[in-house]
């Protein structure tokens, strides 16, 4: 019951902060939903015992993405354009196609649910405190080389954004 | 039925009581920075209302209630009516986690309100949340000097939330743990406070945590002598207070968490030696609180001393300095710990 | 970039999107005033400066030419309003010249005494508010408590603190009250260890060098090309001082060095000031010692009539070379009167200083050059 | 009862809503947020899954995840102000160099 609760609350929040986000005439008034649907993702996570991925939901994407979109935001003035209309031309044909993309992805996961073990919730996934152990330990033994190549990845968007937003070097 | 009373009741009325203290706390803390930077000046400070001036903090909260809120006619109404908000509770957030006495205290319920097992990492998530009262405060007014505290605050307060995380970690490898009562275990345990294993790690978290709460010498976002107040220039009444108030409880949240992590939170000093045993007359949670007003007169005498950094220097002392010695940190630590543990 | 009188904003400038203009003043914490600064920014850094100055224009100078010599002297209390003392001097010798009067050696004596107390407190005032817009609020108050000692000082002797309408032409209004020299020596034993105070938390501290040098450098060249006196000058390594260079008053008589700075640079100019205030000090004590007795009035005509002709008389004001050229056509009123103000010269200055720094640096050298409005309007 | 399909579905809707965001807005910076929407949609889905089958490898991919969208998000908003500097708009539609 409790479960529910929370599950449908969080969704609730979720979606509606979403669509907020695709319809709000502002890019910061966006950026600020955005925001509110990222803080719903972490609790969604907190519930599903991945309590590491929601810290560093929260830390990066909000305290640190989020951050930056704003950043760029403020500093390409977007008010000016607030009169304009939001939407392209081929708008509607997009949302139909979009919806009919929705309606298939849902119609395969309820008809195919049923491959899943979805009977009982199972058992804590890992109990208290070592969720950060374990995934650090998966991090840092089977998946070190997709480790390494994110941080290299992320080197390389560094110096990308350096190189792209810097007027001479 | 039990459930209820231990996830609802006894937190709720754990919140009640911290907030209220934090609140009390921060009007007192607004009087003690007054009084303490008045007597560096050689002044006497708030006098007039009630003895030697004990009452300032109501009459100045009355007073910022009572104050006409101004919205300027330009601004984002929502975004600015809202960003005080966004950055007042993310600052009240984080004691949630943050431990003031031991496990075993009030009845077994624990000195805290929660003990997460991500509670560190929680911490430094929320309060990386305030930002965002700030930034979006200083868009709203539509303004330009706030514009450019909220632009600033952005680049600051996001630089040296990564060399803060790299400081933090150095305590992360001595304690094995996220969660802060743990931490403070960990001490107990070992006998010493962190803060004599990671001395440096302290030095660069806290030097940190005054940038992230925009305290001088870092002061730079709200700069009143170059910003007019920063991202806070076109707020007034009780929506600057909100901002205020934010600052003062990020000061005590730093403070708090420095005591936590490096000055063994609620135990007493050489809580392994027996013979300060008689030390124990003073409960955990006061040794807490007068670990944190140490810390809390740091702040207010480092705002009395010193000059105001430039932009670029912050920068500047926040990426070659502080990051390199931290990340410096992190790997001696571990190599010692590998090699003799 | 042309802008018209009232420095509207064009829209060209606006919507470029590297670039900010951004009003600092007259309605700002850190312009000392009225002044206001048009910056051109690029992010935080300064491309372009503009000074829109005249809103404390009270035209003190066409006022003067219409009222009596004698009451002219009020009127430049208020020009440098935190250096009425020097201005009053100025003035008063200007008009003495004019009438060929020599005043008695303890009015010299008395008027070099306080004018180098009002330097003193002129430096203390810029000291305080310098250090503050860079954000150390505590030498603020440091300062200002000396400060308070030199007004009641003034005040015992002229009757006000402020706008003091310190001399009078031919001599001066009252003799010291009894005591006053104590007074003024028990100030002068103390203030050398209070400059020291505000030394221990500024010279040395990593913040306040990372903020003052190298900022705003000005090479001796440029700063005489620019017309541009006092410690400003000094500061760039140019020894000129009018105390040396044409001595007035008693300054003949005394002992004092004149501090030179390096590099031109904010650093620099703040410790040729302090060096200043030491050195005012060493005046003051000069002149308690030696304070000569006798009468306090020349012989000077009741109705002030000055000759025909062209006067132009300068002294060594806390902030520079500070200038009063009269003419007169021989009636009880000038037919013109000019001011050189220091700090409007000064103020040129700025646009060269400030381009390429950050806004606070425009702070930093906003409060550098000492400027008061009052002066600078008049 | 929550069960893991609960959980597929809202990420669908979710990614659909992002999807609808990209292909409709014009604000480039808002199509950015929606890709954002898009990624933390696979999140829960990993998520969930790790949750179901007690495995932690869907959270390490979602950790992967966000390290990838702060890199493309640096990169992306460097994009942006490079094209907003040389021309002055960030309307999508605006942008139209390639087309015929």
């Amino acid at each position: 019951m409790i479960d529910q609760i929370i599950f449908y609350t969080l969704a609730f929040i979720i979606v509606a902060m979403s669509l907020m986000v695709i319809l709000a005439r502002n890019a910061v008034r966006s950026a600020l939903y955005l925001i509110s649907a990222l803080l719903g993702f972490a609790a969604l996570y907190i519930r599903l015992q991945a309590e590491l991925l929601a810290g560093v939901q929260i830390l990066v994407y909000v305290g640190g993405i989020m951050v930056l979109f704003l950043f760029v935001i403020m500093l390409v003035s977007v008010r000016t354009m607030e009169h304009q209309a939001r939407q392209t031309r081929q708008w509607k044909a997009a949302v139909v196609i979009a919806l009919g993309v929705a309606a298939e992805l849902i119609y395969l996961i309820v008809r195919g649910g049923s491959i899943f073990v979805t009977k009982q919730p199972p058992d804590a996934l890992l109990t208290k405190s070592q969720n950060t152990q374990v995934v650090g330990e998966a991090l840092y033994s089977t998946y070190l080389l997709p480790f390494e190549i994110a941080s290299v990845l992320l080197l390389v968007a560094m110096i990308g954004a350096v190189v792209l937003a810097k007027k001479k070097i | 039925m039990n459930i209820l009373v231990n996830y609802v009741v006894i937190p709720l009325v754990k919140i009640v009581v911290i907030v209220a203290i934090l609140s009390g706390g921060i009007a007192y803390l607004t009087l003690m920075e007054r009084k303490v930077i008045a007597r560096l000046q050689h002044r006497l400070g708030p006098m007039r209302v009630g003895w030697h001036g004990i009452l300032q903090p109501i009459a100045d909260g009355l007073k910022f209630i009572i104050k006409e809120d101004i919205i300027p006619i330009k601004a984002d109404r929502f975004v600015f009516t809202i960003a005080p908000g966004i950055s007042l509770v993310p600052a009240f957030i984080v004691f949630s986690v943050i431990p003031f006495g031991p496990p075993d205290s009030l009845w077994g319920t624990g000195g805290y309100v929660t003990d997460v097992n991500i509670a560190l990492l929680f911490a430094v998530a929320v309060s990386s949340v305030g930002v965002l009262g700030v930034i979006l405060g200083g868009w709203a007014s539509n303004s330009k000097y706030p514009l450019l505290g909220a632009l600033r605050s952005s680049a600051q307060m996001v630089s040296y939330e990564v060399a803060m995380g790299f400081g933090i970690i150095g305590v992360l490898l001595v304690a094995n743990s996220l969660s802060l009562v743990e931490i403070v275990e960990k001490q107990r345990s070992m006998g010493v406070w962190f803060f004599f294993v990671q001395p440096i790690a302290f030095l660069i978290y806290y030097f940190c945590g005054m940038a992230e709460t925009n305290r001088l010498p870092f002061d730079l976002p709200e700069a009143e002598t170059e910003l007019v107040g920063g991202f806070h220039t076109e707020y007034s009444g009780f929506r600057f207070s909100l901002f205020f108030i934010a600052e003062y409880a990020n000061m005590i949240t730093v403070s708090s968490l420095a005591v936590t992590l490096f000055f063994g939170g609620w135990l007493r000093p050489f809580s392994s030696v027996a013979a300060l045993s008689f030390l124990d007359i003073i409960p955990p949670p006061l040794w807490f609180v007068i670990k944190v007003l140490i810390f809390l007169y740091i702040f207010i005498w480092v705002r009395g001393t010193l000059p105001r950094f430039r932009f670029d220097q912050l920068m500047r002392i926040g990426w070659k300095v502080f990051l390199p010695v931290a990340m410096a940190n992190v790997m001696v630590t571990g190599a010692i710990l590998l090699k003799f543990l | 970039m042309e802008h018209d009188i009232f420095g509207a904003i064009d829209e060209k400038t606006v919507l470029d999107a590297n670039q900010v203009v951004i009003n600092m003043g007259p309605q700002h914490p850190s312009t000392h005033g009225v002044l206001r600064v048009k910056l051109t920014l690029d992010g935080e850094r300064v491309i372009d400066t503009d000074c829109i100055i005249g809103y404390l224009h009270r035209g003190t100078e066409k006022i003067v030419e219409n009222r009596p010599y004698a009451a002219g002297v009020p009127y430049f209390d208020r020009t440098d309003y935190v250096a009425a003392v020097s201005n009053n001097l100025g003035y008063v010798e200007c008009v003495e010249k004019m009438l060929g009067v020599e005043v008695p050696p303890r009015v010299q004596y008395i008027r070099t005494m306080m004018t180098e107390f009002q330097r003193i407190a002129s430096h203390l005032l810029w000291l305080g508010t310098h250090a503050l817009d860079i954000g150390a609020m505590t030498v603020f108050l440091y300062a200002f408590r000396e400060r308070e000692e030199i007004l009641k000082l003034f005040e015992a002797l002229f009757g006000a603190r402020l706008t003091i309408h310190a001399f009078r032409i031919g001599g001066l209004w009252q003799d010291l009250p009894v005591g006053f020299l104590d007074a003024c020596r028990r100030f002068s034993d103390t203030i050398g260890e209070h400059i020291n105070e505000y030394e221990g938390l500024l010279t040395n501290n990593r913040i306040w060098l990372e903020r003052t040098r190298d900022i705003g450098v000005i090479s001796a060249q440029d700063a005489i090309d620019l017309g541009l006196t006092g410690p400003v000058l000094r500061g760039s390594g140019v020894n000129y001082d009018v105390r040396k260079a044409r001595p007035y008053s008693a300054y003949a008589d005394f002992d004092f060095d004149i501090p030179l700075g390096v590099h031109g640079d904010t650093y620099d100019r703040y410790l040729v000031r302090i060096e200043e205030m030491r050195q005012s000090n060493r005046i003051i004590q000069q002149c308690i010692t030696r304070m000569p007795t006798g009468p306090i009035r020349a012989k000077a005509p009741r109705v002030i009539k000055p000759p025909v002709g062209e006067y132009y008389h300068s002294v060594e004001g806390p902030k520079g070379e500070l200038g009063y050229y009269i003419v007169s056509e021989g009636k009880t009123s000038p037919y013109r009167v000019r001011i050189r103000p220091p700090t409007f010269i000064n103020l040129q200055a700025l646009k060269k200083l400030v381009k390429g720094h950050l806004v606070a640096d425009v702070v930093a050298i906003i409060g550098t050059l000492d400027i008061v409005l009052g002066e600078i309007d008049r | 009862m929550i069960t893991t399909n609960h959980y597929l579905v809202l990420a669908a809707i979710v990614f659909t809503i992002g999807v609808i965001g990209v292909l409709t807005r014009r604000n480039i910076l808002i199509i950015f947020m929606s890709i954002e929407l898009i990624l933390n949609s696979v999140n829960i889905n990993l998520v969930a899954f790790s949750y179901l089958l007690k495995n932690v490898v869907g959270q390490v991919f979602a950790i992967f995840v966000i390290t990838v969208a702060a890199a493309e998000a640096a990169i992306g908003l460097g994009i942006i102000i490079a094209l907003f500097r040389n021309k002055e708009t960030i309307q999508a539609d605006e942008i139209d160099l390639l087309k015929w």
